[in-house]
């Protein structure tokens, strides 16, 4: 058998977590492929619709990257996001998903290397945790 | 439970000083506030806060107390004569603002409109002399008032340079004190060492003690305060602390919630003076394990 | 060239002559800022001597790419009128009312028809123009690809080969009976950028060149090893075609010369041309070719260059003799050229063989430029140079002419840049305040058309850009495999996506297989969206029709490390994209009003004369200054070397600053926060002694925060009376001139605290102001003896003219290596200091009165430091603010919106400080002059059909901007929606989308990235 | 407005376990605006559901859609083409959209996935209280209209318990004593003598204690 | 006379009258009522039984007021409106009647949240004032609440509580002036420890002549420590403990504290002794019943006079 790689999908503030990773690029630091970055306009923008959905689709772990706190481009969408990531956190637990798959982390755009090492923290906290409970329970029949 | 029960009750009490905004957009003020409900005991209201023309007290301080938040507002002399402040006291008192903190004004050419008139008409002690009197139901001419107002006060030590100044500072305080100060707020404490050797005598008072935590924001303020605070030390190690962190206004409020965490031991409170970062104050509680 | 709009009938513009990259750079700049220019170059396209060059130092870039750029901003080519083959021979009138005289020569060529095929010029090549400067190499290619027209000229024709010239064109293109144009023109100002001419060697007998092929000029050399160039970038003898094996460089071919026609100035880039020409070398053509440079003094003056030359030392092994060769020969029998030169403590001659011999040729003023400055009535310096004020940079003698680049004065690209900006900050000041704003227009796009009813037809574009991408992934298979996904039209690989090539591949291929959405593979959207959007535009697509898959910094940049598992991120990325893209619509762009405050941080000259001249303009100006006055480190210093009162300037400065409308000046002021972006920043200052916090709104940024005198513990300084620096001497002979006359002997010794470990830079002022105090206190004490100490004396330019009256005057000029510094030691009143002479090759003693040590400059690195953490600035290894491109954008910083000027950026001189002021002041303009900064097409639409009017979105809104209307529903304005998607995210009847990241677009993306896993 | 809170999802886990296709029905009134019932809980509670199941390798089918108001017939009516095939419907309106929907729907189970709390209003974004009983019978005008019904823990009407404490109800102090608030209400108004007229007992018979309520509009009623 | 109350007898002879509590059992053990009722006697003039006290269910008042009054006691019947709507309270008070009950106390009682059936219904059909004006017009008027007549009408001596220190400040007085003109011959208030603003109340309470219409008792309480001072001075809702008497407690060895908490509690009787209005103490030994006695002695209380 393979050896499990997690999907994790990282939604990614254009202006901090996403520009971030592109510093992560330019100074050539490596992270786990498995990270998948989605941008938008604001942590805050994320649905919580959003992240069900991703793990109804079988995602192993999801991760919301907003500003640091007090530099929000928008005043607060880092910490509407982060609320609404315990929020979420709780709706998994009560179906059995290991709420740790769902976290907010917050970076500033100068901070690639700090995006690598969360993104590689992160992807071994999910490949320990094991695959996605959805995923898990639909593999063996597919 | 009011300011002056937090007091009673021992127990350790967090002050977030909230300066009223330049201008009439008191939103980020009210925010600002709001978020602090259920983290501090109490905000404070400087008015005019070192000589920077701004919203009064008055008008911050009843938009705190409207967010659910006990409040301590600042009332000074140099600004009003005594009917004015008379007047203030009886509005602040029938807006429901029953703490007050005694303090001293910024010389006025260090003030935002130097060319202002400085009225000074009662210092320090005459203002308290004042708060007791309305207390007692007249009013400085001798009238009697409608109602008597009662307030919980408090009074502001300035910055002590040295072992003379300290002294001179704690004989004026102890008048403030037997004018019906009951409490006492010192300058900014940057190194919790060096407070404690004061404490013993500041603890003579035998008012609770309410520390000033200065939040440093960047190297370069902290170097000027070290430079121009009269008694205000910086240590190098502190700087370097600073320059050396990966992420410095995050470091920065480290330092200043360790100081609150460390002065929990010392004094019976502790006022936080974050000077335009209010909205890092959650930050900084949880950085003092607040 | 269309004929001239309306607009340029008016008087409000700008005339630049000489299309150079400073004339470039000078009508950009005003373009940008909403001015409209005339640029006129004598020859048939614009880009000068830049675009000749290989690569640049200290970067090692290929020119053409960093270039190109600068060159097709084709959205302002139309404030820019150009004007080849076109003189300027007459001016009247006065500033803001000149009127020009030009003079176009005939192209005879219809520009409305050539399509620039090249048939002409390979059928005539001696009659048809296109790569000049180096036509007798027979050029086989364009001058550079991006040229500017893409035009050739025809010049001398005889009738006959005219109609041969008709017969073969195919265009039809071919006007024989053009004519030499007259124009009379209306402009406000002019600003000159006509550059040198190159020094011609074959004045010089002993060397050689034009009698022998393998002596080259080093212009000819960088043609040579250009890829662009005769031999297609292969380094091969022009002799015989053979690869060199030695290669000799010789510095100050016409320049800081005595002999006839040399020039006696310091040609100043002279030093790192060469340096450059022999790393690129030794890079490019194999370790195995040996590089010799012959040097008087090694003159690596400008920032980090001395790094550079640490690098070609240590690095690259060019070999470096201090020496000026007597002679160059080709013997008989010789296989190479036979170069004869003596070192500097031997007094035998020396010879070596090279295979080549490069000439480090400086830089003259033609003698047409001359006289055109007669005719302009400006004045012009003894070496023909155009004067200008000490401290006024660019301003010539007449008002309303302004210089830059080497015409003013030997300089390299970066100084030419900032010479450039800075002029037009000052032509730009003749016309209407830039502050005003100026609307800009569109530039004419096709219509756009609707596709929204129309299937999705994906094409996809995938860039190896170079290596980056196509190095780790094989794109093609990435393309082959994209393909395949439903319904992708066309799925192709770009070379280099970004290149206007490539742009036009993806034009041409939306329009021929009628492609309605598209998808690009390759770098981040933040840095490319725009360009890519700008081709969907022109192929008549609305630009939100695209999607970028980050493959390069998101992708193959960090997963090097694992190819396969790259490949398969590719792969998916594209997949999402795709998936996106057939849920995207088209959408209009919001916009917010800009933000036209500027922050200045520093007050010193640099910060104070860039508030001024922007607030000359209109801007309002945030004056931040951390000490309790203004006037920085030219406060302290008395004099220049010309002998200019820099105290009465810096006092009339801060006079002017302090009582302008416009500037806010704020002391004992810190930065503590700051967020934003340019043309809507806020910056957080607390400001002493009440330590008031308040929050600034502002649209840029000027970084003038200076840099401090250095002052190192060595030689006794602050421990020995007689020990000073040269700052302390400025004030001493300015203050008490007569405590020199009594020194007997002064010593001053050069790079302290420079070009060592701690400061491994060179601080580019000490060497002038060891002479120009060396000539001070000769001038007081003609008794004194003064040694100065040096290791390489940098005095650049005209500058050099100071140095040789120094040394008539008597001052003792002795050279010493780094690793045998002098030595002081303290006796009774005097100090002893001792040195080896080089020609005695012993140690001397002196007994000096006097130690002047020249200490330089350092950046003030907590200061600095701190800032650019709050700011998050780059700095360089020295703690200088690091700019943006260190050759093209020398004033901007790398952070959009900020800008850098004077010592922050890296020590220089007074004048130099207040040209780059000049320029950021002009950058700046150029980013607020914009009405309105987009804010793209995300903004938040309800769906008043599902809206419950429940007040979330008005309560959640971070600006206020929802309300429920009289029908009961949720309003959002678009032109006030910030567009972050709170609301939507939060409305509970789901009825709110956000543009652009509509739930179904996201979800879509989700689907892409995770599809195959859950059917 | 009436208020509601999502049901713990392991409870509507339950209701659903025995079915393999439902419908899932919001509501956009009420329980949108206290974000408990409308489109997008809708859309979590689906994503929940079908996550649950899929864990245990069941692919429940769930169509989703929102009614204007589930206590109206005309828009329940809308339902009708969906319900088809259905196994059972959750619906996440108030107490009365379920029963109307059920009430409609004989055949197919209805499952509340909300539970009613009050009649309230929005305190703050997030926060809603309780203001209304529904008694039938509003006393508001005689307690400086703050409800003591609703708002006092023991429903007192002549005045406060001898538990409140600064102006906090002895439950808890989050919750303020209404009594202290008609007092300082009172007060304000300058009615402070109304207070000392004793509220007689009340007449529960309009409220909840007559049984079953109905209001007719006679000129409306059809 | 209003009733056949002992109590009624003994405020009306102008004595000051000394009533005491004795919660009933959590369990159908009857032995433990009757042995803390019998500490009490000869030392007071009725005996209040709570009425599931705190919110926990307890043997129920009517029934162990029953007990009492069997040992030959006077039980004070202490009914909540939190547990019984007002047909359930009035069949209970005319069958307490019928058993020779003729003293009760009409509360609304702690909230369920509190005890130990937090799910429990919170019915309060009607709230104290008007279960006083119920109990009166039972009394005064022989009619039920409904308004239909009462054959033999129970003649209760009726009693309602106040507090003197809850919030807001200002109604104290103004409700109590509601209860008693509701009908209520007695008032026992919350503990008093802090006298002098009980004073002040009391001193309010004159000024309207409450004092005349109503027999007021303030309660005391003991404290057995310094930890039950600090308890009810931060814990029970509308309970005024000052600093000082705190820190008295806190002031003295730990076993020394009892002693010092029945010395506080009988020097508060002497000087509340003093003050206008007062018409008798309520003495609430909380599980302590066997200090009732010592007080009484001490404060100079007993014997009790004898008025049947």
């Amino acid at each position: 058998m393979q050896p499990f790689e997690p999907v994790i999908v990282a939604f990614c503030c254009h202006y901090c977590a996403y520009t971030a990773a592109d510093m992560a690029g330019s100074q050539r630091l490596c992270y786990p492929p498995n990270v998948k970055i989605v941008r938008v306009p604001c942590s805050g923008k994320v649905d919580a619709i959003h992240i069900m959905t991703a793990f109804q689709k079988g995602v192993d772990g999801v991760y919301v990257a907003g500003c640091l706190d007090g530099d929000c481009h928008f005043k607060n969408g880092n910490i509407r996001a982060s609320k609404r990531v315990v929020y979420v956190r709780r709706l998994l637990e009560e179906i059995g998903i290991e709420p740790e798959r769902l976290e907010m982390v917050k970076i500033s755009a100068g901070m690639g290397e700090r995006f690598a090492r969360i993104a590689g923290q992160f992807t071994e906290k999910i490949r320990k945790l094991g695959p996605n409970p959805v995923k898990r329970a639909e593999s063996p029949a597919a | 439970m009011n300011f002056q029960k937090q007091l009673e009750s021992k127990q350790f009490i967090v002050l977030a000083e909230m300066n009223t905004p330049k201008g009439i957009d008191v939103s980020r003020f009210v925010m600002d506030i709001r978020q602090l409900k259920d983290r501090v005991d109490a905000v404070v209201v400087p008015d005019l806060d070192n000589g920077v023309m701004r919203m009064n007290a008055l008008a911050g301080g009843v938009l705190a107390k409207r967010q659910g938040l006990e409040t301590l507002i600042h009332v000074y002399c140099r600004d009003r004569n005594r009917m004015a402040l008379q007047a203030d006291l009886l509005a602040a008192h029938a807006l429901g603002l029953h703490n007050l903190i005694v303090a001293p004004a910024q010389e006025i050419s260090q003030c935002d409109h130097r060319d202002a008139a400085v009225v000074n008409d009662l210092n320090e002690t005459g203002l308290l002399e004042t708060i007791g009197t309305l207390q007692n139901g007249k009013d400085l001419a001798g009238f009697d008032l409608e109602g008597r107002p009662e307030f919980t006060v408090g009074c502001l030590m300035t910055p002590w340079s040295d072992k003379a100044s300290f002294e001179e500072e704690i004989k004026l305080t102890q008048k403030k004190i037997s004018l019906g100060a009951s409490y006492v707020v010192t300058p900014p404490v940057f190194d919790t060492g060096r407070f404690a050797q004061q404490l013993a005598v500041l603890q003579t008072l035998n008012v609770p003690i309410v520390a000033t935590v200065f939040l440093i924001k960047s190297v370069a303020v902290a170097r000027y305060i070290a430079a121009n605070e009269p008694g205000a030390y910086i240590s190098e190690d502190l700087i370097r602390r600073i320059r050396k962190a990966q992420d410095r206004e995050i470091e920065c409020l480290k330092i200043a919630g360790e100081t609150v965490s460390r002065l929990r031991d010392m004094t019976q409170a502790v006022l936080i003076q974050t000077m335009g970062w209010e909205h890092r104050l959650p930050a900084l509680l949880d950085a003092a394990g607040l | 060239m269309t004929q001239l709009t309306q607009r340029f009938q008016t008087r409000e513009k700008v005339l630049v002559v000489g299309g150079g990259i400073g004339g470039m750079r000078a009508a950009l700049d005003l373009a940008e800022s909403g001015k409209n220019v005339v640029l006129i170059d004598t020859s048939n396209a614009i880009g000068g001597l830049m675009t000749q060059l290989d690569r640049t130092f200290p970067t090692n870039n290929c020119d053409l790419c960093t270039l190109s750029p600068t060159m097709s901003e084709e959205n302002r080519k139309r404030r820019i009128h150009l004007m080849p083959l076109t003189r300027l021979t007459g001016l009247e009138g006065q500033a803001g009312h000149f009127t020009a005289t030009l003079v176009s020569e005939p192209r005879h060529i219809d520009m409305s028809l050539c399509t620039a095929c090249g048939q002409c010029q390979r059928s005539f090549p001696e009659r048809v123009n296109f790569n000049p400067g180096l036509d007798h190499r027979a050029p086989t290619c364009m001058r550079y690809p991006q040229l500017t027209p893409q035009a050739f000229s025809i010049s001398g024709a005889s009738d006959e080969e005219f109609k041969k010239l008709a017969h073969c064109c195919p265009a039809g293109a071919i006007r024989p009976d053009q004519t030499q144009q007259q124009t009379q023109m209306h402009v406000a100002s002019v600003v000159l950028a006509t550059g040198a001419d190159i020094f011609d060697p074959a004045q010089l007998d002993y060397l050689a060149y034009g009698k022998d092929p393998d002596v080259v000029t080093s212009l000819e050399y960088e043609r040579i090893v250009s890829a662009s160039g005769p031999t297609k970038g292969e380094l091969v003898r022009p002799s015989d075609g053979r690869a060199p094996k030695k290669v000799a460089w010789i510095q100050c071919v016409g320049s800081r010369g005595l002999q006839k026609g040399e020039a006696s100035y310091c040609s100043s880039v002279c030093c790192m041309f060469a340096l450059k020409e022999a790393i690129v070398t030794r890079e490019r053509f194999g370790d195995d070719i040996e590089t010799t440079i012959f040097y008087t003094d090694m003159r690596t003056f400008g920032k980090n260059y001395e790094d550079y030359l640490n690098r070609g030392r240590e690095q690259y092994g060019v070999r470096l003799i201090r020496s000026r060769p007597h002679s160059i020969v080709r013997q008989p029998g010789d296989q190479g050229l036979r170069i004869a030169h003596c070192l500097g403590n031997e007094s035998a001659l020396q010879e070596e063989l090279f295979d080549m011999v490069v000439l480090s040729t400086g830089f003259c003023i033609p003698k047409e430029t001359r006289e055109m400055a007669d005719q302009l009535g400006i004045a012009l310096n003894r070496h023909g140079f155009v004067e200008t004020g000490q401290f006024n940079p660019v301003a010539t003698s007449k008002e309303g002419i302004y210089v830059c680049g080497m015409l003013e004065s030997p300089k390299d690209i970066a100084e030419t840049m900032i010479q450039a900006s800075a002029a037009a900050c000052r032509a730009a000041s003749h016309l209407p305040n830039a502050a005003a704003g100026s609307k800009d227009e569109n530039q004419v796009y096709p219509p756009e058309l609707d596709v929204s009813s129309e299937a999705p037809k994906v094409g996809i574009f995938i860039c190896s850009c170079g290596e980056n991408i196509g190095g780790l992934v094989d794109v093609k298979a990435l393309a082959a495999q994209a393909a395949a996904l439903p319904d992708v039209t066309l799925s192709e690989v770009l070379d280099h996506g970004c290149s206007r090539e490539a742009m036009e591949t993806i034009r041409q291929a939306i329009e021929s297989r009628t492609i309605n959405r598209v998808v690009i593979g390759g770098c981040s959207p933040r840095t490319h969206e725009i360009r890519f959007q700008e081709t969907l535009r022109k192929a008549g697509l609305n630009k939100y029709l695209l999607e970028i898959a980050n493959l390069r910094d998101q992708t193959t940049w960090v997963h090097h490390d694992h190819p396969a598992q790259a490949a398969e991120k590719a792969g998916l990325l594209i997949k999402a994209a795709v998936s996106a893209v057939k849920a995207a619509r088209a959408l209009e762009d919001q916009s917010l009003p800009i933000n036209r405050d500027v922050l200045v941080v520093g007050g010193g000259v640099s910060g104070m004369t860039a508030a001024l001249r922007l607030a000359g303009q209109g801007f309002k100006i945030y004056l931040a200054e951390r000490m309790s006055v203004l006037g920085g480190v030219a406060a302290l210093v008395h004099r220049t070397i010309e002998g200019g009162d820099i105290q009465a300037f810096v006092r009339e400065l801060i006079q002017k600053t302090m009582e302008h409308k416009n500037i806010q000046v704020m002391t004992n002021a810190f930065i503590v926060d700051h967020s934003g972006m340019p043309g809507m920043f806020k910056t957080g200052l607390q400001a002493g002694p009440q330590m008031f916090y308040r929050q600034i709104s502002h649209g840029a940024v000027i970084m003038a925060t200076g840099a401090m005198p250095s002052r190192p513990g060595h030689y006794l300084l602050d421990e020995h009376a007689a020990v000073m620096t040269q700052l302390d001497a400025d004030a001493l002979l300015e203050e008490k001139p007569d405590t020199v006359s009594g020194w007997d002997n002064v010593v001053m010794v050069q790079c302290v605290g420079s070009r060592c470990e701690e400061n491994t830079n060179c601080s580019r002022l000490c060497c002038q102001s060891a002479v120009k105090n060396a000539l001070r206190i000769v001038q007081i004490n003609p008794k004194a003896r003064i040694f100065v100490l040096y290791r390489d004396m940098r005095t650049y330019g005209f500058y050099e003219d100071y140095y040789r009256q120094a040394r008539e005057k008597g001052v003792i000029f002795i050279q010493y290596d780094k690793d045998t510094p002098p030595r002081a030691a303290a006796s009774g009143a005097h100090v002893e200091i001792t040195f080896t002479d080089p020609i005695l090759a012993r140690l001397v003693s002196v007994e000096a009165d006097a130690v002047l040590l020249s200490t330089g400059f350092v950046n003030e690195d907590e200061n600095t430091e701190d800032l650019a953490a709050i700011f998050n600035l780059a700095r360089t290894t020295g703690g200088y603010l690091l700019e943006d491109h260190i050759k093209l954008r020398p004033a901007d910083l790398a952070k959009p919106g900020f800008f850098v000027a004077g010592t922050a950026h890296a020590p220089k001189n007074i004048k130099e400080s207040l040209a780059q002021a000049e320029a950021a002041a002009a950058r700046v303009i150029c980013l607020l002059a914009k009405e309105k900064i987009n804010i793209g097409a995300a903004v938040a639409k309800v769906d008043s059909s599902k809206c419950a009017g429940c007040l979330i979105c008005v309560r959640a809104c971070p600006f206020d901007i929802p309300y429920i209307n009289t029908d009961g529903y949720s309003q959002i304005d678009p032109a006030r929606c910030h567009g972050c998607g709170v609301c939507a995210s939060e409305c509970p009847a789901k009825a709110i989308q956000l543009t652009r990241f509509e739930d179904n677009q996201i979800l879509a993306k989700l689907n892409g990235l995770l599809e195959r896993m859950v059917a | 407005m009436i208020t509601a809170e999502r049901k713990p999802l392991e409870e509507i886990i339950n209701c659903v376990k025995p079915f393999e296709r439902i419908l899932l029905v919001g509501c956009n009134e009420c329980v949108t605006v206290c974000a408990a019932g409308g489109r997008k809980e809708v859309g979590i509670v689906s994503s929940a559901l079908q996550m649950a199941f899929l864990k245990q390798g069941k692919n429940l089918q769930i169509k989703e859609h929102t009614l204007e108001r589930q206590c109206d017939p005309e828009y329940v009516e809308e339902l009708s083409t969906m319900i088809t095939g259905v196994d059972a419907v959750v619906s996440m309106a108030c107490g009365c959209g379920v029963q109307e929907v059920a009430r409609r729907f004989k055949t197919v189970p209805v499952f509340p996935a909300v539970n009613t709390k009050f009649m309230g209003a929005s305190e703050r974004q997030g926060i809603w209280a309780e203001r209304c009983q529904g008694c039938g019978d509003c006393l508001l005008g005689v307690t400086g209209g703050i409800c003591p019904i609703a708002r006092c823990s023991k429903q007192l009407l002549n005045g406060p318990c001898g538990g409140s404490g600064s102006g906090k109800c002895e439950i808890s102090p989050d919750v303020d004593c209404a009594w202290h608030l008609i007092w300082e209400r009172l007060k304000a108004l300058g009615l402070q003598d109304r207070y000392e007229q004793i509220i007689p007992a009340k007449d529960w018979r309009t409220g909840r204690g007559g049984g079953p309520r109905k209001i007719i509009r006679e000129d409306l009623a059809e | 006379m209003k009733t056949e109350s002992v109590l009624e007898k003994v405020i009306k002879s102008g004595r000051l009258a000394v009533t005491s509590e004795c919660g009933p059992p959590r369990g159908a053990v009857a032995q433990k009522v009757i042995e803390k009722a019998e500490m009490l006697r000869g030392y007071v003039d009725a005996v209040n039984v709570t009425d599931n006290q705190t919110a926990m269910v307890r043997m129920s008042s009517f029934a162990a007021g029953i007990l009492l009054k069997q040992i030959g006691l006077h039980p004070v019947l202490q009914m909540v409106t939190r547990d019984r709507n007002r047909l359930a309270m009035q069949a209970d008070i005319i069958g307490a009647y019928t058993h020779g009950i003729n003293n009760m106390l009409c509360l609304s009682g702690d909230h369920p949240q509190f005890g130990d059936h937090p799910t429990a219904a919170n019915v309060h059909d009607i709230d104290s004032i008007q279960f006083v004006q119920m109990v009166r017009k039972m009394r005064d008027e022989g009619k039920f609440q409904g308004g239909a007549d009462i054959q033999n009408p129970p003649k209760m001596f009726v009693g309602a509580a106040a507090n003197p220190f809850a919030d807001p400040y200002e109604l104290r007085v103004a409700r109590l002036a509601k209860k008693v003109a509701a009908g209520a011959d007695f008032v026992q208030t919350q503990c008093i420890y802090n006298l002098e603003k009980f004073e002040q109340w009391m001193h309010s309470v004159c000024e309207r002549g409450l004092h005349e219409k109503c027999a007021i008792l303030p309660g005391i309480t003991p404290l057995k420590s310094a930890a039950m001072a600090r308890y009810m001075k931060n814990k029970v809702p509308g309970m005024d403990v000052p600093q000082q008497v705190v820190d008295r407690m806190a002031g003295v060895a730990k076993e020394k504290q009892a002693a010092e908490g029945i010395k506080i509690c009988v020097e508060a009787i002497h000087r509340l002794k003093e003050c206008k209005g007062i018409a008798g103490f309520h003495i609430m030994a909380i599980e302590w019943e066997q200090k009732v006695p010592q007080i009484v002695e001490a404060a100079g209380l007993y014997p009790r006079p004898q008025v049947d």
